[in-house]
Order: structure tokens, then sequence, then C-alpha cells
């Protein structure tokens, strides 16, 4: 695992009881390297992502995240091992304002929630920095609405910024787009692109338009398993892929 | 000052109301002929709705088992009295302590479990413990109370007097400190924290907070609460019986919470307010069928006012600067498809 | 913002200055009433009040120069605290010189030092436990029972009618364990011996396990100690149903199991139990007579322990004629006073208060098509001769 | 030996007896995600239409039980439209006092009907005494129970497995989205079970007259009952809340008589341990 690697898994595999649907994936990703993971529904993207998550524990193979085994760790030891990640369905906090949510992500991150009588108003610099990230992400004119009011884009952009906000070195998106139109796909990738910095992002897309445009590298899943890595041109020509997408 | 500040800093200072509240209750000691009994009850009713906002109200922790806690911290303040330590105010601490450390441990015990199966391993454990208190009489005096229980006067000077003077004084001055704890801690990160794990608890996961572990600390912080205002009353009324740890003092509390709104630490208090006043009310109406009004308050208030009595009267005067308008009866949050 | 405020203070004003009424010429003694009228026995206080009717239509509402005014409050069942908050609000605001009740031994024990330091003369027709009256308060009175006066007799009677070997089934709570040593002690003494205890819990519906260890035990006769309620009512049925009744195993008890509150419920699950009881509407007395057919509109057996004090407080109140009222003289009247009551003769201890009666051996039989506790036997207290 | 039997045997019918009382409130929770505490006030309404049928209509104990099943199921399907419809989307706290609320009413509303005093109720000779079966000496009525008990369970589980009514009441437990999807009248078939759990609640109330003593108070006293069975069982499965009715049943009875100052907490020590282990219950789908 050379120094660059963020990111890899050997043999990564999920079964439940019989029913195998991960079958040891080998993956590395590289520092600040954008890759898009596609593939036909249930060939087990969203899998792959629960798994580096710790949100599905694996049955044999292993993670490893900036050097660390992850294997067993619990989400939380992952997050603070540097992952970050947003979820295909809006998990936000829907009684709590875009504000609130961004302040209460920067407290998480820099240990802040310990029971204390030390009022949140008074952490001035972390309140800046949340209202800072609002307004990059161009949320600042809904700041103070409870989240559950906001329309689905903004609160898909909203996601994307509870997850960058914990400055992770690896960020997993579960498809960002989901439910966007194309242009607003676009700006939300744009968006990305600008404020990852470093960060290195693994993102499940399946708007072929958003892929080629954005990955530096792809990964093919089907069935479970691997297919095809490789930038995406090799994708594009790659036969196996062309039959498992298009059928011939 | 930038618009996020003074957004976050309304929220923790102190609006002209709350100020209101707690002056009225001063003004009340001064008005001749007021039933400082009846009210000091109302305020450990309303400490004891407080201790379940904090696990309802902030965590969404729904519980039938909370009158346990109050009535470990009861009996606590019972015990110490009878064996000789009888200055009120460290037997209140320390009632409040047991209790709390009690908490921790049923934190533990039910921190996988959430709706129905809470619900009814919380009764469980209440019933179990109503039991073992009501049945073993030479420990506890059974049904006919503790025998042996005496206070020494507050702070040597104040004795429990018949009138109920001291015994008001004291317990307000107990509520006030114990809410101002407890108002601070809410308006700080943990507090954020304990409504986004109220929430959506798999982003909490995602964001790296170590959410069982703060369910089984507001678990204890909200026992060691119950306990301290079940303390209060046995300190107050010179007396404890099993009744402390009924079950209808856990679905009493419960209603008290919702009539007064869930999320906003007065609601303990208005709702307690309300409630004891209604049923002493209906009582004296009709004292044979005063539970079909109670059971009417209850229907009307789930049905009109679901978030509670306070929040309806905040949006009622359209009141901008109330605290942070949590929706206790949210939408559930969406789960992540499988 | 400042309606709410006003609003606040309004609130807070109203809760707390429950004005009390303007006295008038003629003096008024005022008699605090603390009587259970809600929650599961809210039955008791239902009864008590159509007593209280019964006895003003009969002695009016005023005795020799003064009037008596009734102030009421429901306790709500055992609440001590409740109970306590009434008993100062009685005694501190509305200022009552007397009170009748709270029932139930916590109420009592739970606002006796308030009755203390007010120096209220309070008469208990509601609470059983020893140890409450002389002990917590010198102005506490007792015209309901004490457990002993009714267990320390079925001992003596049980022995005297041949059973050798008693069994012993008490509810699992405080009044029930006094009366399971109580009724190990003094049947021992007679010589007899207990062929078993059990104690069982106050909310289990279920008796059949219970019936299968009185079996076992093969007893000559069971002593049961049970509150009157729904699980005196279960009690009789499981022991009819399983055989029980049926076997030659006699059921002995307190009142408490066969008392008219339950009798039709229970049925002829009831029919031929013995017990010690203080009164029973069958008393063959012309007082006791007068005052069931004074009840039977109301259809149901009178409250005799309200019916008492009653007495006491009109009697008292009228012997303290031409001076106004005294809560220590009326101590000094009631304390030694004997007196007919529709249960039979008593009297209130001289020494501490307490209530001095006659105890009856009675049994469930069924008088013209009602089932009644006929009384059989009568155990008199010495003192009353 | 013949003692552990008629222990059993008073268990299972004790077992029985909770169930016919809670499968209706298990059905309900499951299918319509609606906690109504105010099922065993329903309970209490048969027992008090089966005596009240006794008294003035002068039917025998047999034919009142009917009576009370109709006549709670009637009840039940008003409450359902006037009241209870209206809570579905709620969350369980909300129903949980919204349903306190209405048994509050219900104690008192009995009360100033039928009066506050316990009713009593006079059982036919046929279903007094005791019986020899097989060398044991059993209660009649309790045998009676069980043949009731075993005839309804079969009726439930065929009803629910084989009939069409069944299959829709299933598809709306499973999924109430993709049931309405596919044309189901989500409403009617709610009404229609309600009224059915609630008219099984009334027959249940109607058996445990006899059994367990009635009075205003009843619900009180008998909730947690079947708050147990039900949760214990796990909701929305009637094999489920008869396992939990049977093993609490027995629990309680088998282990007041081989552990006797344990009392009444085994039935709490049983709900606890079983809801730790598996919170769903013992036959529910896990949350």
């Amino acid at each position: 695992m050379t120094a660059a690697t963020v990111l890899q898994t050997v043999g990564l595999t999920k079964a439940f009881g019989g029913l195998c649907i991960f079958k040891g994936v080998d993956f590395s990703l590289q520092a600040g390297e954008r890759h898009a993971i596609i593939g036909p529904n249930g060939a087990g993207k969203s899998t792959f992502v629960h798994l580096v998550s710790g949100l599905l524990k694996p049955t044999s193979g292993s993670i490893r995240l900036m050097g660390q085994d992850v294997s067993r760790a619990t989400p939380q030891q992952r997050v603070r091992a540097g992952l970050g990640r947003t979820f295909q369905i809006n998990t936000l906090f829907p009684s709590l304002s875009p504000l609130q949510s961004i302040a209460l992500a920067l407290c998480e991150r820099d240990g802040l929630t310990a029971p204390s009588l030390r009022a949140l108003a008074r952490r001035v610099d972390l309140l800046d920095e949340a209202a800072a990230l609002l307004a990059r992400f161009g949320l600042a004119a809904d700041g103070e609405r409870p989240t559950g009011l906001l329309a689905y884009g903004k609160q898909r952009v909203l996601e994307m910024a509870l997850a960058l906000s914990l400055k992770p070195r690896v960020l997993l998106l579960d498809e960002p787009a989901a439910g966007l139109t194309t242009a607003q796909g676009h700006e939300l990738f744009d968006l990305l692109t600008e404020l990852a910095g470093e960060t290195s992002v693994l993102f499940i897309e399946h708007d072929m338009a958003l892929v080629f445009g954005y990955a530096q590298r792809v990964t093919v899943l089907g069935g479970g398993a691997l297919l095809a890595q490789g930038t995406p041109d090799d994708i594009r020509a790659d036969p196996v892929v062309r039959k498992a997408y298009l059928g011939h | 000052m930038s618009a996020h500040r003074l957004y976050f800093a309304n929220q923790a200072r102190w609006s002209g109301w709350e100020l209101a509240f707690w002056l009225a209750w001063v003004v009340a000691f001064f008005i001749p002929q007021s039933n400082l009994a009846l009210l000091s009850q109302i305020l450990i009713w309303g400490l004891f709705a407080v201790s379940m906002d904090l696990l309802l109200g902030y965590r969404g922790l729904p519980s039938f088992g909370q009158a346990a806690f109050f009535g470990i911290g009861a009996y606590t303040a019972g015990y110490l009295s009878k064996f000789g330590w009888t200055e009120p105010i460290s037997g209140l601490l320390v009632s409040g302590a047991v209790a709390g450390v009690v908490g921790l441990a049923a934190g533990r015990v039910v921190r996988g479990l959430h709706g129905v199966a809470l619900l009814m391993v919380t009764l469980g454990l209440n019933s179990l413990l109503y039991d073992f208190v009501q049945r073993s009489t030479e420990l506890t005096g059974g049904d006919d109370g503790l025998p042996g229980v005496g206070f020494a006067p507050v702070l040597g000077l104040f004795k429990f007097d018949m009138i109920g003077r001291t015994g008001y004084l004291y317990t307000l001055v107990a509520c006030f400190v114990i809410f101002l704890l407890l108002r601070a801690l809410v308006r700080s990160p943990y507090g954020l924290a304990l409504l986004g794990a109220r929430d959506n608890p798999r982003r909490m996961q995602m964001l790296g907070a170590p959410i069982d572990r703060d369910l089984t600390l507001v678990m204890g912080l909200s026992a060691a609460v119950a306990g301290m205002a079940g303390a209060l009353l046995t300190q107050t009324t010179q007396f404890v019986a099993p009744e402390v740890l009924s079950f209808q003092r856990s679905a009493d509390v419960l209603v008290i919470l919702v009539i007064g709104g869930a999320g906003f630490l007065y609601g303990g208090f208005i709702g307690a307010l309300a409630f004891i006043f209604l049923r002493d009310l209906f009582a004296a109406l009709n004292p044979i069928y005063w539970y079909f009004w109670i059971g009417l308050l209850l229907v009307l208030t789930v049905t009109f006012f679901r978030r509670g009595l306070l929040p309806a009267l905040a949006d009622l005067w359209g009141h901008r600067r109330k605290p942070v308008a949590v929706d206790a009866k949210h939408p559930k949050s969406q789960e992540v498809a499988p | 913002m400042t309606g709410l405020i006003r609003r606040q203070a309004l609130l807070a004003l109203a809760a707390s200055t429950l004005l009390s009424a303007p006295a008038m010429a003629q003096e008024t003694v005022k008699v605090g009433l603390l009587l259970t009228y809600s929650g599961p026995s809210g039955l008791a206080g239902q009864h008590a009040d159509d007593t209280i009717k019964v006895f003003q239509q009969r002695y009016g509402t005023s005795a020799g120069d003064k009037k008596i005014e009734f102030v009421k409050r429901d306790t709500t069942g055992p609440n001590p605290e409740v109970a306590k908050r009434l008993v100062q609000e009685l005694i501190v605001r509305e200022k009552v010189q007397l009170m009748i009740g709270p029932d139930f031994t916590p109420n009592v024990l739970a606002s006796a030092p308030l009755i203390t330091e007010g120096k209220v003369p309070t008469i208990i027709a509601g609470a059983a436990t020893t140890g409450i009256i002389g002990e917590k308060s010198p102005y506490l009175m007792r015209t309901f029972f004490a457990i002993p006066l009714v267990v320390a007799p079925m001992a003596q009677y049980a022995y005297k009618t041949g059973v050798r070997k008693l069994f012993v089934l008490v509810a699992d709570y405080a009044p029930g364990h006094d009366a399971e040593n109580l009724i190990g002690k003094s049947f021992q003494a007679q010589g007899g011996t207990i062929a078993g205890n059990l104690r069982i819990s106050l909310r289990s519906p279920e008796f059949s396990s219970h019936m299968q260890r009185i079996k076992d035990a093969a007893p000559d006769a069971v002593f049961a100690f049970l509150p009157t309620g729904e699980l005196t009512v279960q009690f009789l049925k499981a022991y009819s149903d399983s055989g029980l009744k049926a076997s030659n195993i006699k059921l002995l008890g307190t009142g408490d199991i066969t008392d008219e509150l339950l009798l039709d419920a229970a049925g002829d699950t009831a029919l031929g139990v013995i017990t010690a009881g203080y009164y029973s509407t069958a008393h063959d007395s012309a007082m006791n007579k007068q005052l069931v057919a004074d009840l039977a509109p109301f259809k149901h057996a009178p409250n005799v322990p309200i019916w008492d004090a009653l007495r006491l407080v009109y009697d008292g109140v009228a012997a303290q004629k031409g001076s106004p009222f005294n809560g220590d003289k009326f101590m000094t009247f009631a304390k030694g006073r004997k007196f007919e009551s529709p249960r039979g003769p008593i009297a209130i201890s001289a020494t501490n208060g307490d209530i001095v009666q006659n105890t009856y051996i009675r049994r469930v039989e069924r008088r013209d098509g009602k089932l009644v506790n006929v009384e059989i036997e009568t155990i008199a207290d010495p003192a009353l001769r | 030996m013949s003692i552990a039997l008629t222990m059993l045997f008073n268990g299972l019918t004790y077992g029985v007896l909770l169930f016919v009382m809670a499968v209706g409130l298990s059905v309900t929770m499951g299918m319509m995600n609606f906690a109504n505490l105010a099922h065993v006030s329903l309970a209490m309404l048969g027992g008090y239409l089966t005596i009240t049928a006794m008294d003035h209509l002068g039917v025998s104990f047999l034919v009142s039980l009917p009576l009370a099943f109709l006549g709670t199921m009637a009840f039940s399907w008003v409450l359902e439209r006037l009241v209870l419809r209206h809570f579905y989307g709620t969350d369980d706290l909300t129903q949980v006092l919204l349903t306190i609320g209405l048994l509050f009413m219900s104690v008192s509303t009995v009360a100033y009907i039928w009066g506050p005093s316990f009713k009593p109720i006079t059982m036919p000779a046929v279903l007094t005494g005791q019986m020899p079966v097989m060398g044991l000496s059993l209660e009649r009525y309790r045998l009676f129970l069980l043949a009731i008990g075993i005839a309804l369970a079969l009726a439930l589980v065929f009803g629910l497995e084989r009939t069409r009514f069944g299959a829709m009441v299933r598809a709306c437990v499973d999924n109430r989205r993709a049931a309405s999807g596919c044309g189901l009248n989500i409403q009617r078939i709610f009404a229609l079970t309600f009224a059915i759990g609630g008219g099984l609640a009334g027959l249940g109330g109607a058996l445990a007259a006899n059994l367990l003593t009635l009075d205003p108070n009843f619900p009180l006293r008998y909730l947690i009952y079947m708050l147990i069975v039900v949760s214990v069982g796990g909701m929305g499965s009637v094999a489920g809340t008869l396992l939990a009715s049977v093993v609490i049943g027995i629990g309680d009875v088998v282990g007041k008589y081989y552990v006797p100052q344990a009392g009444g907490i085994m039935i709490y020590l049983v709900t606890v341990v079983i809801m730790l282990v598996r919170p769903q219950g013992l036959l529910g789908r896990p949350a």
C-alpha cells in the first residue's frame, strides 16, 4: 500500500448466510483522487459503501483507511480516522436548522459534545466556520429555517456540506445527485471539485455524463464482483463493461 | 454582531417571559393565604416532568418507568434522615447521585431498545421495584411508609414549618438552581447533540458521535434530576411511601409533559401547573367522575395541541424570541433503505 | 409579551387565594372530612356521604348552640403527599376545629405531625393498622377498628371449634404481615399449629396455584386476611371453584372478606364463611335496624364508623354549649366516653383514644333473599361490661 | 405429578384468557401500527354487555357471549371511524397518551352507567365446580375456556391464512402503502379488522368477568397484563400472542406455586428478560 493510497480493501466479502452479495473485492483509492463506482442495480455499490463506512460488518477480507485496519472498527472510529459519507436518501436533522446541523457536525469533529455548561453561542469561531461553510455551499439564505422545510435540492447540498464539514480525508458519496436535474447535478459536482480540496472522493453515480465528467478513475461492479477498473476512457472501451451494461 | 451569531445568541439569552415566569413564583410566596403546599408540589411535579423532558423532549426516548428514579431519590432521602443524616441539602445531592447511578445502569441495559419495547422494559423494571418496596415491610415499612423520617432545619436556620413556607422556598430555590444547570446544559453543544441523536441517530453515527454512550449519560442525568425531585417531596412532606414509585406517577408525568409541551424545559412546569389545577378543579366539581375530564383533557391536548400547551401558546403570541422551536412530534426521520 | 406576564401572575394569584367563608353570628364549628371519593377505592367515600345525609336528616346540622359545617376533601386513595397537603389546607386555611379521616394508614401517618401541631381533634374512620392511635398524635381517636381486635378472637374461636391445623393466607402488604404474625402467635398460644403460610400479591388475578398449596397442606381450616375489593371476590370464587369450599376445610377470616360492599358480587361463594368483624347489618339492635332501613334507599350498607364519628362530634360540640368550641376540652370529653353504636356498645379508650368494642363472630347466611353476616357469637371487651 | 399437570392446565387456561383479550390488540398494533391501550376498556365493555344481557334480557350466559362480541364490535367500529383513524400516522407516544385518555374516560362512563360497585355474574350450573378428567379434577369453567380459546385460535390462524379477507389483512400488516397501491380499500379493512379485534376483546372481557371480577376499574388493573402479552408475543403476530399468553399464563401460575415468595413479580421478570433479548417480541418481525 503506497503512501498515497488513502483507502484499500483486500478480498472484501459480505454474505448473508448462504447468499454472498459481495465477492472478494480488492480496491484502492489514491490521495486526492476522484473515483466513481458504476454498475447496474444490485451490483453491490451501496453494499460496498455501507461496508467501508461500517454500517455493515464484512464477512471476511480487510479494509485499511489511512493506513489503519478498520475492518472491525465502528462507524464512529472510522469517522475519526478521516472517513465522511453522505446517504442515498437524505439523512438530516429535520427539526434543526442547517446552521445548527453544521455547528453540530463541527462540535462533534472538535470533540465538544461532552456534557458542559458552556453555551454553544459562546463558541464564536466555530459558529463563524459553520456560517462560512454554509455560504460556500450557497445555503446561507436558508441557514435558520428547519431543515425539514428545505427544498429537496438544497437538502442534497446540505447532505454534502455536512460530510465535508468534518474535513474528511476520504469522502464516500452515495448517489449525491439522486433526484436532481442534470443541471443541478453538474452544479453539485462543480461545488464538490471546488471545495473538496485534497479530500479523496469515492462516489456512486448512474448519470454517465457526471461519471465521465468528474471521475479520474472508474470502478465497475456487477453481481457483487469487480468487473473492471481504470480511467474513464478504458472503461468506455472495455468489452466486459459493455456486455454487463449494454448487453452486447 | 453578524446574523448567524445573533441567531445562536438569541437561543441562549434569557427572554422576558422566562424572567416573568420565575418572578411569578416569588410573588406567589408573598401573597397572603396562598396555598404554599400545593404550589410546592406543583414545583416538584414540574421538576420531575423536566427530568422526563430531558429524556423524551431532547433525546426522544419515551419511558414508562421514570417514577422508579423519582422513588429511588425519595427513599434515599428518607433512609438518610432515618439513619441520622438529616441535613436536607446534602441529602438532596446524595439522593440525586444515587438515582443518577441507577439511571446510568438502566441506560446501559435499555440501550438497544426503542419504541414499544423500551416502554415495556421500563414499565417492567418500574413494576419490579414497586413490588419489592411494597412487599418488604421490614426494610421499607411497605404501604405504611418509611418510619422515622425527619429533617433538620434548612441551613440550620429554617425549620420545615407547618404552613410550608420553608418547604416552598427550599423547593423553589432547589428547582431554580437545578433548572439553571439544565438550561445551560441543553444550550451547550451537548444539548444540540441530544437533539441530533433524537432526530437522526444514523447521521450522528456518521458524524462520529458515540450515541450509545450519550444515551446512557442522558438516562443517568435525567434519573438524577428525577431523584432530586423525589428527595424534595420526601423532605417537604417528611414522609415517603411506595406510592412515589407507582406506575400511575410514571403515566401522570408523561401526561404532564405532553400537556405542557416536550422539548422546551418549561413544558414540564407549565404542564404541572395545568394538570394539578385541573385535577383539583375536576375533583372538587364531582369527585366520582373526575377521571372522565382528565381523560378528555388528555385527548383534546393530544388532538389539538399536538405539540403541547407551550408551543401553542408561543404560536398564539407569535413570539419570535422563544427558545429553539423544536417540534417534538417531528415526522419520522428518513431511514436508509437497506 | 406583557399580556403573558399578566396571565402568569393571574394564574398564580387565582391558584393561591382560596378565601374562607366569613364567620356567622351563631358560632360555627367547621369539621374537616377527608375521605376517598375517586379512584379504585372511591366507593367508601360515596357511602360515607349517604350516611352523613341520613345523620343530618335525623339530627339536623347543629349541636347545642353551635352550627356544624362539613368541609369535604378527596384524598384520591392511599396518597400520603395529597393527604398531607389537604390536611394542611383544612387546618391552616379552612381553620377546621375537628376532623374526620383521612382514611388509609399512610395518609394518617403523613398527617399526624400536622394534626398534633394544629391541635385538631381527629377521628380516624378508615385506617386499621395498629401503632397509629395514641402513639403518633395525642389528638387522634378511632371509630374504625384495629387489626388485633378481629384477629386474636378468631384464633380463639377457631381453636374452640376444633381447628388444630390452620393455614394462614394474607395479602402481601403491611396490614397483611401484621395479621399473619398475630394469628400465628395467638393460635399457637392456644395449642394449635400453623399448617402453612402464604402471602399473595395484591395484583395477582390468578388464584389456582394458591388453592393448590392449601390442598397440599390439608389444614382443618384456612384463615384469610385480604383487603375488601376485587382480590377478595376473586379469592372467594377460586376457593369454591377449586372444590375447597365443598371439602370440609372451613374458611375463616376477618370481616373484610365478607364485607357488605362485595357480598352480592361474591354471591353463594361467600355462603357459610365465618369471620370476626366489628359490625354486621344483621346486628340485632333497634338502633341498627332503624339505620339499615334509613340507608335502604341508597342500596348499600351504612358506614358505621362515620356514623359513630358524627355522633361523637355532635355530642362533643353540644357538651360545650355556652362557651366557644375548644379542641382540648373535646379531647377530654371524648376520651373514656361510652355510647351505643349501631354495631353495639362502644367506648373511646381513656388512655389512648383508640376504640373499645366487642368482636362478633359471624357466619354468612341467606336471610329473605339477601346474603348477610349473621352474628353467632359475641366476644365482649371487658371494659364495656 | 398430578399437581404439576393441574398447575399446567390452570396456567394454560389463564394464558388462553389473556390471549382472547389481547389478540385483537396485537393485530391492531401490528397492522395499523397503532398502540390502542383502550383495547382493555373494550374488554370491560364486553363484560358489562354480558351482565346486562343476562340481567335485563334474561338470556343465559352462553347466549350472552355472542351478544357481547357483536355489541363491542359495533362500538369499536364507531370508535375507530370517529376518533382513532385520524391518528394512524402519528408517533407511538401520541397514540399511547390518546388511548390512555380514552381509557380514563371509559372508567368514569362505565361507573356512571352501571354504578361503581362490583358486578356479580351468575354462571350456569354446567360451568361451575370441578370435573374429573384423566385422573385430574379440573374446573369446568376452565375447560370451557380452553375449548373456546382453541376454537378461536384456530379460527384466527386459518382466518388470516386461508381466507381472502385474511390475505388482505396480512397484506396491510406487511406494507400499507403497497397494499393500497394494488387497490385494497385500506380504510375499510382497517375499520373491519379493528371492529373484529374489539369484538374479540369484548368476548374476552365477557369470559373474564367470571374469573377476574368486573368493576369500573377493570381497565386500570389489567392494562399492564394486556400490554405485556402483546409486546412479548410480538406485534401483529397472532401465533406470537398465543405463545406469549401461554408462556406468561403458565409462568405466572407455576411460578407462584413453586416459588411463592416471588409472588407477582414473575410476570414482570419474564417481560423484561424477553424484551431485552428480543425487542421485537417472540415471533414479531425485527423493527
